[in-house]
């Protein structure tokens, strides 16, 4: 019954990028491969990582434009210290989180106490991160060595994307903080009176997205090997962007299901779109016109059904008065 | 001025026993040397685009070095990506008392746009590392009478001649990591790869915009190109800077295939190429145009101190290096991983300066761009 | 007292930089040709930003901007070509277009105006970046325009209709009715999506010409035309003191207030000669530290 | 208890005492400081000065949570769930870890422990996993109820919670206000239905100005006594029309015909007369506000139309409405009709704007001019006319709704329940204006939920009964509310 209920609820969100994987197996037969499939699957992993850290932001009214800065100056500080000083998987691991949150919570600090809308405080920041990245290490970025990147092979990034998940679900369904944060996004006057300070959810929730930017920085290092510093002012901002329209796809699709999962599911359905163009020939840059397309569809139409929802929700009240 | 064998042959042995040198080198250059030190410090404004790749970072130091030998003062602007902001930049420091203004034009029309800005202001310019593509822009270019030089590197040829590399490798088919089409110097490069494939009769399976900065983008990208291309043989990149160099062969590396069985050429060099060509992923790989950007500089430096070489713009060009070999990659490497490398000695760059300097000494200095000379110069 | 801190201190803070780089440059700042200078690189923002203080005024951010920018440019070439005039009206016509699309996604879509925004900025740095990759469009003689009389011309004009329009007719009043509480301005008569939509319309029109602007700063439209257009407009509007959440107290000064610190700021740090990688940590901090004493928390129940 | 808020002082040198199995009643004027001195007992604000005692220990809460841990409840004006979340975390808001182990949330447990909670409270019909939005306005506030009640309040402090509700709603706050009595709980109850009070309180406590006036007790507590202290003049009970006479125009100005919103309301038709007052009543969720706001244009008919006699024009929607001189003023003020963080000034001109314009111009003086007048026709009491509209008291910011109105010279006037918390010298004032209104000739269609005021004030009265018509009523000296109440339950 449960299972049946879950499986329910998150019909949409698994049906969409099934729907989208299936549509790219007849376009293009060489993905119609187990080694295909699973090299898509992984693709969306990172990604929905930071999504998730931007969902609690986008959810509780944060605009964070720092967590792509954030992730970049983690990840090479964190790179670069843990080879420099020999720490091991372990130590990058470690490094990534602890940097990562630190850089949160000067973050979430800074909008505490100044008191200035998040956007500010997130875009002042992400400036001064942005420029610390070219400073430190002479602008030179990092780049792991291979022993450094097993995390990224397989079994271990499906084991690391699977602790991220209950990490996120913990944190958003099982812990009080994802109770406050929807608390705060939506009323955020009666979350006061009922002892949630807006304030510190506000602030709780960058600083936790500060934990999924390291984790991502995890997951990326660990894939990609390098990390550069940020070019030219807010140029970290595409991170950001980039992972709002995962967010955005997740939301819209979530209906009354799992939004960790379905932030996933967005994430893997910017890639199979990337991945799709790439098969039948387009260029890679009308990826963006795509992806933008496809979230307003998305929105448009889950704006619409909760609208319908509402109207006969209100139907039956009305007629039972 | 002195005959640019020489002066080359004095840089050598480099750093390490500058005084000495000094004494028993030309006349000329140590002359110019004497009067640039004497002569009242100038202002020069460096537009440049950053300092943290292999390029940005080595002319950042370089150009700092020899601003130093040369008594010169620098005000960097860094991070402009766009012709409105390096214009802005610009007209900064026009206001900020600079005489000259270096830049890499972002594109065509920065030339028109920068320059015009300079000449009302009567501010010397030079440019390095782009053609200028359009014709009228060209032409005002020219007439405009403080534009000192403009350097450009044929690296259309050389990707053409990466392509003749992977071709005579028995390479047929590739996959593409083309450079963003908004950069002239990129659509050179595309278009070499473009042209070479069609000259050598390799087959383009498909297409992707690599993308600067964002490395696991294009670890993406060549995961897709292997997945949904398994025939492919090779892969041609336009960059391998700003983390796609690594990127493409950590892909690779974690592909499961056999190393080597993908051969790389890529533009630019970039952190670890050198094991990558010991593995054999990397057929070829072209860098070093950094020597141009330290010429065009030290053109301007020479235009601003008041020594004039020709009444009209001049025009160079420099070939990058073509690395094919482990060994090339190796000398290379000794250069390109260290930004703080002076390959070019103090001596020879006072003797760029001075009122004897002709415009042959700049393209000398260009033409000995080749691997035997970083050998000498890094000390192998 | 505190109140009239707040409020001044915008103004003030742009008297204290003018002041500050008057001294301590030896006169490089007051130069007739570094004023003129000033003017021409904050107008491309300023112009934008005045549009889009009509947008925030009814508490809704316009995150189209520098895709919207790079679009108009592109579309308006590719319909009229090498035509400078026509090529502007069009340019003109199409940031209008976006306006309306942004309007139509959030009130007919029921999209949050934001997220309309940022697909827009998506799409059209997209469109953008497809276009130039196999075309290339040069308006050599948009360059002849760079200079400060029509600048000038087009500053004053854009400014006195944008205080006109705010201050003194129902449009700009609207606007910040409908910021303070949208069902109470529905119910005192005013159709919400009709000004809305004006406002986003006002924000279409002015990024056109701030589009037109920037051709004549970089004739060649490439993909990366007109980036970062939307955060230095939101940067300078803050700076200006314009509330996040739009309302009563927005004032079409912020936009001229704070957009001439973010300029002169800038060029003051140039002039300065300070090292250039610590200009953007110098800017951010004075970011932060004049929001923080700027801002009248007052206008936020909690700050977003 | 003393509290400043800037330069208002809300409350001054206030003393007030609490007894267990008392309910207290606590009674005045709008921003005489009720509200204030509630949210200083149940922790939302500290106070400026003054000190409290609860169960013999110095009580100083920290925050709401702090006192709501010690027993003290606050069920406040305004809404208190979050759209958005269900009904079971809104019943554990700021308490979801209460039920789980060490930091986890048990969302089980929650959904059971809300349900047994609100079976007990009598709302078997409420489902905890569905979202609180898909329940009334109502039900909403029944919610929130049955979450204070969960906590076993010693302390029970209801601040106008009762005019929102139904009467069915009311027998049910009345019921729990007597089991709560029974337990010893001690009960606060803020409310300006002076019936109710009597009806309800033990003791009564007067304020005036943010000051301690009286307290009444037993016999004391009259309507009449009540509304002396709190006004301190002696008034007359009439302050609704004289005369008993059904009077208006024979001219027909509005026509409704046949409007339904599907599942709200069906089929209603009427039509308003010049120089009448129209009353309409009805259950709370009979339908009447809605179709006042379809009246209006501010909801979109499922059918039917409103059509205005004199030029034939539908009222599709508001802003024709505003065009043609309509005026309404609907039931929740503070979010339907003020714009709380603009100035009085920029309030009253809002509708009026094109009466100002010349040429596309509005110039700050002539709105200045058109807002001294009308704020002073009715007597907004403020510091200036620049003043922010949010640091009114409740009554005047009513008033400076209807000077939003007046400004635009309305013809017709919707009124949806117009002095509702509103407290008895306005709204006399309020009255008074109808009936000058009414003998200029303007129409007044109004909804009210107290049968006096429908009664006192209409020439007819048409009642409304699960979204139907049920009857109409001619004014007369016989109508009482004992008629009425017989046609809308
Ligand atoms: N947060 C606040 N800031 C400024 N003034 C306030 C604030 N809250 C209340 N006031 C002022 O304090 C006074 C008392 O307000 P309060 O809400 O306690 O009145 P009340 O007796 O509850 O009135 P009503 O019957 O209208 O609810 C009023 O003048 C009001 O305008
Ligand atoms: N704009 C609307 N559109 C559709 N349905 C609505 C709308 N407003 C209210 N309703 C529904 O109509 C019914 C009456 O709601 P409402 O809360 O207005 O009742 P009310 O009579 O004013 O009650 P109360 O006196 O408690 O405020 C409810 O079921 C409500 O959900
Ligand atoms: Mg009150
Ligand atoms: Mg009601």
């Amino acid at each position: 019954m449960n299972v049946v209920s879950a499986i329910k609820k998150n019909a949409l969100a698994a049906a969409a990028p099934i729907m989208i994987v299936v549509l790219l197996l007849a376009i293009s037969p060489a993905t119609r491969s187990v080694e295909a499939i699973a090299s898509l699957l992984r693709q969306g992993f990172a990604p929905a990582v930071l999504g998730w850290g931007v969902l609690f932001n986008m959810k509780v009214g944060n605009w964070d434009f720092s967590i792509g800065a954030r992730f970049v100056l983690a990840s090479i500080v964190a790179g670069n210290m843990a080879m420099g000083m020999r720490l091991g998987v372990l130590g990058v691991v470690v490094l990534c989180i602890v940097l990562s949150l630190i850089m949160g919570v000067a973050v979430g600090l800074a909008y505490r106490f100044l008191k200035i809308p998040t956007l500010i405080v997130s875009i002042g920041i992400c400036l001064i991160f942005e420029s610390v990245t070219r400073i430190i290490y002479g602008g030179a970025g990092t780049h792991l060595t291979p022993e450094y990147m097993i995390l990224g092979t397989l079994p271990y990034e499906v084991i690391v994307f699977i602790i991220c998940f209950a990490v996120a679900a913990y944190f958003y369904y099982k812990n009080k903080l994802g109770y406050n944060v929807r608390a705060v996004g939506s009323n955020p006057t009666v979350a006061q009176t009922n002892g949630i300070s807006a304030l510190n959810t506000k602030t709780k929730a960058i600083i936790i997205s500060g934990l999924f930017a390291g984790l991502y920085c995890i997951m990326t290092l660990s894939r990609s090997s390098v990390c550069s510093a940020v070019s030219g002012t807010l140029g970290s901002a595409a991170t950001v962007f980039d992972a709002m329209m995962c967010v955005l796809i997740g939301m819209a699709i979530c209906g009354k299901g799992n939004i960790i999962f379905a932030i996933y599911s967005g994430a893997l359905i910017t890639q199979v779109l990337k991945m799709g163009m790439m098969a039948i020939g387009l260029p890679t840059s009308y990826n963006k016109v795509i992806i933008a397309a496809f979230v307003v569809l998305f929105m448009v139409i889950s704006s619409y059904s909760d609208d319908l929802k509402k109207v006969f929700s209100k139907r039956r009240a009305g007629a039972a008065a | 001025g002195s005959d640019s064998t020489s002066v080359s042959a004095g840089t050598s042995s480099a750093d390490q026993s500058a005084p000495a040198q000094l004494s028993d080198d030309g006349n000329a250059s140590s002359a110019a040397g004497a009067d640039a030190s004497k002569e009242e410090k100038i202002k020069i404004g460096m537009i440049w685009y950053g300092n943290t790749d292999a390029m940005g970072g080595t002319f950042y130091s370089w150009a700092n070095h020899a601003a130093e030998i040369l008594n010169v003062e620098l005000i960097w602007k860094l991070g402009s990506y766009t012709t409105a902001d390096e214009l802005t930049d610009c007209e900064n420091l026009i206001s900020a008392g600079c005489q000259g203004i270096y830049f890499i034009p972002m594109d065509t029309s920065a030339n028109l746009q920068l320059g015009t800005a300079c000449q009302n202001a009567g501010v010397y310019w030079s440019i390095s590392n782009r053609q200028i593509s359009d014709e009228e822009i060209l032409a005002a270019c020219e007439a405009n009478p403080y534009f000192v030089n403009r350097i450009y590197d044929n690296s259309y040829d050389v990707c053409k001649e990466m392509v003749k590399v992977l071709a005579d490798q028995g390479i047929k088919k590739v996959c593409v990591l083309t450079g963003d089409p908004n950069d002239g110097m990129m659509v050179e490069r595309n278009q070499g790869f473009a042209d070479g494939c069609e000259e050598y009769g390799v087959e383009v399976l498909a297409e992707s915009r690599l993308v600067s900065g964002d490395a696991s983008a294009n670890v993406n990208s060549v995961n897709n190109f292997l997945t949904l291309y398994s025939d492919m043989e090779g892969i041609l990149a336009a960059s391998g800077t700003a983390g796609v160099g690594e990127g493409i062969i950590t892909a690779l590396n974690a592909s499961g295939r056999e190393p080597g069985s993908v051969k790389v050429a890529a533009f630019d060099t970039f952190d670890g190429n050198q094991e990558a060509f010991e593995q054999g992923w990397i057929a070829a790989s072209c860098g070093g145009y950094t020597s141009e950007c330290l010429v065009s500089f030290l053109s301007l430096v020479n235009r601003v101190r008041g020594n004039e070489i020709s009444d009209q713009v001049a025009v160079w060009s420099l070939s990058p290096l073509l690395i094919t070999s482990t060994e090339e990659m190796e000398i290379f490497s000794k250069y390109v991983d260290n930004p703080d490398v002076q390959l070019y000695s103090d001596e020879l760059i006072k003797s760029l300066v001075g009122p004897d300097v002709t415009a042959e000494d700049y393209q000398a200095v260009l033409d000995d761009w080749n691997i035997e000379f970083v050998k000498e110069a890094v000390g192998i | 007292m505190i109140d009239i801190i707040r409020k001044i201190v915008p103004i003030a803070g742009l008297i204290i930089l003018f002041v500050l780089f008057s001294v301590t440059t030896s006169g490089m700042f007051l130069k007739w040709n570094n004023l003129q200078s000033l003017i021409l690189q904050s107008a491309i923002t300023m112009v934008a930003a005045v549009g889009t203080a009509f947008v925030m005024a009814h508490n809704n951010l316009d995150f189209s901007l520098g895709g919207a920018c790079a679009m108009s440019c592109v579309f308006a070439y590719l319909i009229v070509g090498n035509n400078l005039w026509l090529f502007f009206l069009m340019c003109i016509v199409i940031g209008v277009l976006c306006g309306l699309f942004s309007a139509v996604l959030h009130i007919k879509g029921k999209v949050p105006a934001f997220i309309a925004g940022l697909c827009l900025m998506f799409a059209g740095r997209g469109i953008a970046e497809s276009v130039c990759s196999t075309q290339s469009m040069l308006l050599v003689q948009a360059a002849a325009l760079n200079h400060i009389g029509f600048f000038i011309i087009v500053l004053v004009i854009v400014v006195a209709v944008g205080v006109l329009l705010f201050n003194f007719t129902k449009i700009g009043k609207y606007q910040k009715l409908i910021g303070t509480n949208p069902k109470a301005a529905e119910l005192s008569g005013i159709s919400v999506s009709k000004y809305k939509t004006i406002a986003f319309v006002l924000s279409g029109l002015t990024l056109g010409i701030a589009a037109c602007l920037t051709v004549v700063r970089s004739p060649n439209i490439v993909s990366s035309i007109g980036t970062n257009l939307e955060t230095n407009v939101l940067l300078a509007l803050s700076l200006g003191g314009m509330s996040m959440t739009g309302g009563s107290s927005s004032k079409m000064r912020s936009a001229v207030i704070g957009t001439l610190i973010f300029y002169i700021l800038n060029n003051g740090l140039t002039l300065w000669g300070l090292d250039a990688n610590y200009v953007d940590i110098v800017k951010a901090a004075f970011f932060l530290f004049t929001v923080t004493i700027s801002i009248d928390r007052s206008q936020y129940e909690v700050i977003v | 208890m003393y509290k400043d808020f800037g330069p208002t002082k809300a409350v001054t040198d206030m003393t007030l005492e609490l007894k267990r199995g008392v309910v207290t009643g606590l009674v005045g004027e709008n921003g005489s400081g009720k509200s204030t001195i509630s949210s200083m007992i149940s922790g939302v604000y500290p106070p400026t000065k003054g000190t409290m005692t609860y169960k013999g220990q110095p009580y100083s809460p920290k925050s709401v949570l702090d006192a709501r841990k010690q027993g003290i409840q606050y069920l406040t004006q305004e809404q208190g769930t979050i759209d958005g979340m269900t009904v079971a975390e809104n019943m554990f808001l700021g308490e979801e870890e209460s039920l789980g182990k060490k930091g986890i949330v048990n969302i089980k447990k929650i959904n059971a422990r809300s349900a047994e909670i609100l079976k007990e409270n009598g709302l078997e019909n409420v489902i905890p996993t569905k979202m609180v939005d898909d329940y009334s306005f109502e039900e909403r506030k029944m919610i929130e109820t049955a979450r204070a009640l969960s906590h076993q309040p010693e302390i029970l402090i209801i601040d106008e919670t009762t005019t929102a509700l139904s009467q069915k709603g009311r027998d049910r706050i009345y019921e729990i206000i007597a089991e709560q009595k029974a337990k010893g709980t001690a009960v606060l109850i803020i409310s300006h239905d002076l019936d109710e009070v009597k009806h309800l309180c033990d003791e009564v406590v007067v304020m005036r100005d943010g000051i301690y006036i009286n307290t009444l007790t037993g016999g004391d507590i009259e309507p009449h006594n009540i509304r002396q202290n709190m006004i301190g003049r002696e008034i007359d009970g009439s302050y609704y029309r004289a005369d008993y006479e059904c009077s208006y125009d024979e001219e027909v100005v509005l026509e409704v015909r046949n409007l339904s919103v599907s599942g709200i309301f069906e089929d209603i038709s009427f039509e308003l007369h010049k120089g009448e007052i129209l009353g309409i009543g009805g259950l709370s969720e009979c339908g009447m506000h809605e179709l006042l706001k379809t009246v209006y244009g501010a909801l979109k008919p499922s059918s039917g139309s409103v059509i205005l006699k004199k030029n034939g024009v539908q009222l599709k929607n508001t802003t024709v409405s505003v065009k043609n001189k309509i005026a309404y003023i609907p039931k929740d003020r503070d979010k339907e009709s003020l714009f709380q963080a603009t100035s009085i000034k920029d309030n009253i001109v809002t509708a009026a704007l094109d009466k100002l314009k010349k040429g596309f111009i509005i110039t700050p003086s002539s709105e200045r001019k058109m807002a001294d007048k009308e704020a002073a026709n009715i007597e907004v009491k403020m510091r200036d006319i620049e003043q922010q509209v949010r640091d009114l008291s409740g009554g005047n910011k009513q008033k400076v709704v209807i000077a939003k109105w007046m400004a635009n010279d309305s013809r017709l006037f919707i009124m949806d329940c117009p002095t509702r918390g509103i407290d008895v010298g306005v709204k006399e004032k309020i009255y008074k204006l109808m009936n000058r209104l009414k003998n200029e000739g303007i129409a007044i269609l109004m909804v009210s939920e107290e049968m006096m005021e429908l009664i006192g004030m209409a020439d007819r009265i048409i009642t409304m009964k699960d979204g139907k018509l049920s009857k109409e009523f001619e004014r007369s000296a016989g109508l009482t509310e004992s008629t009425i109440i017989s046609a809308i339950v």
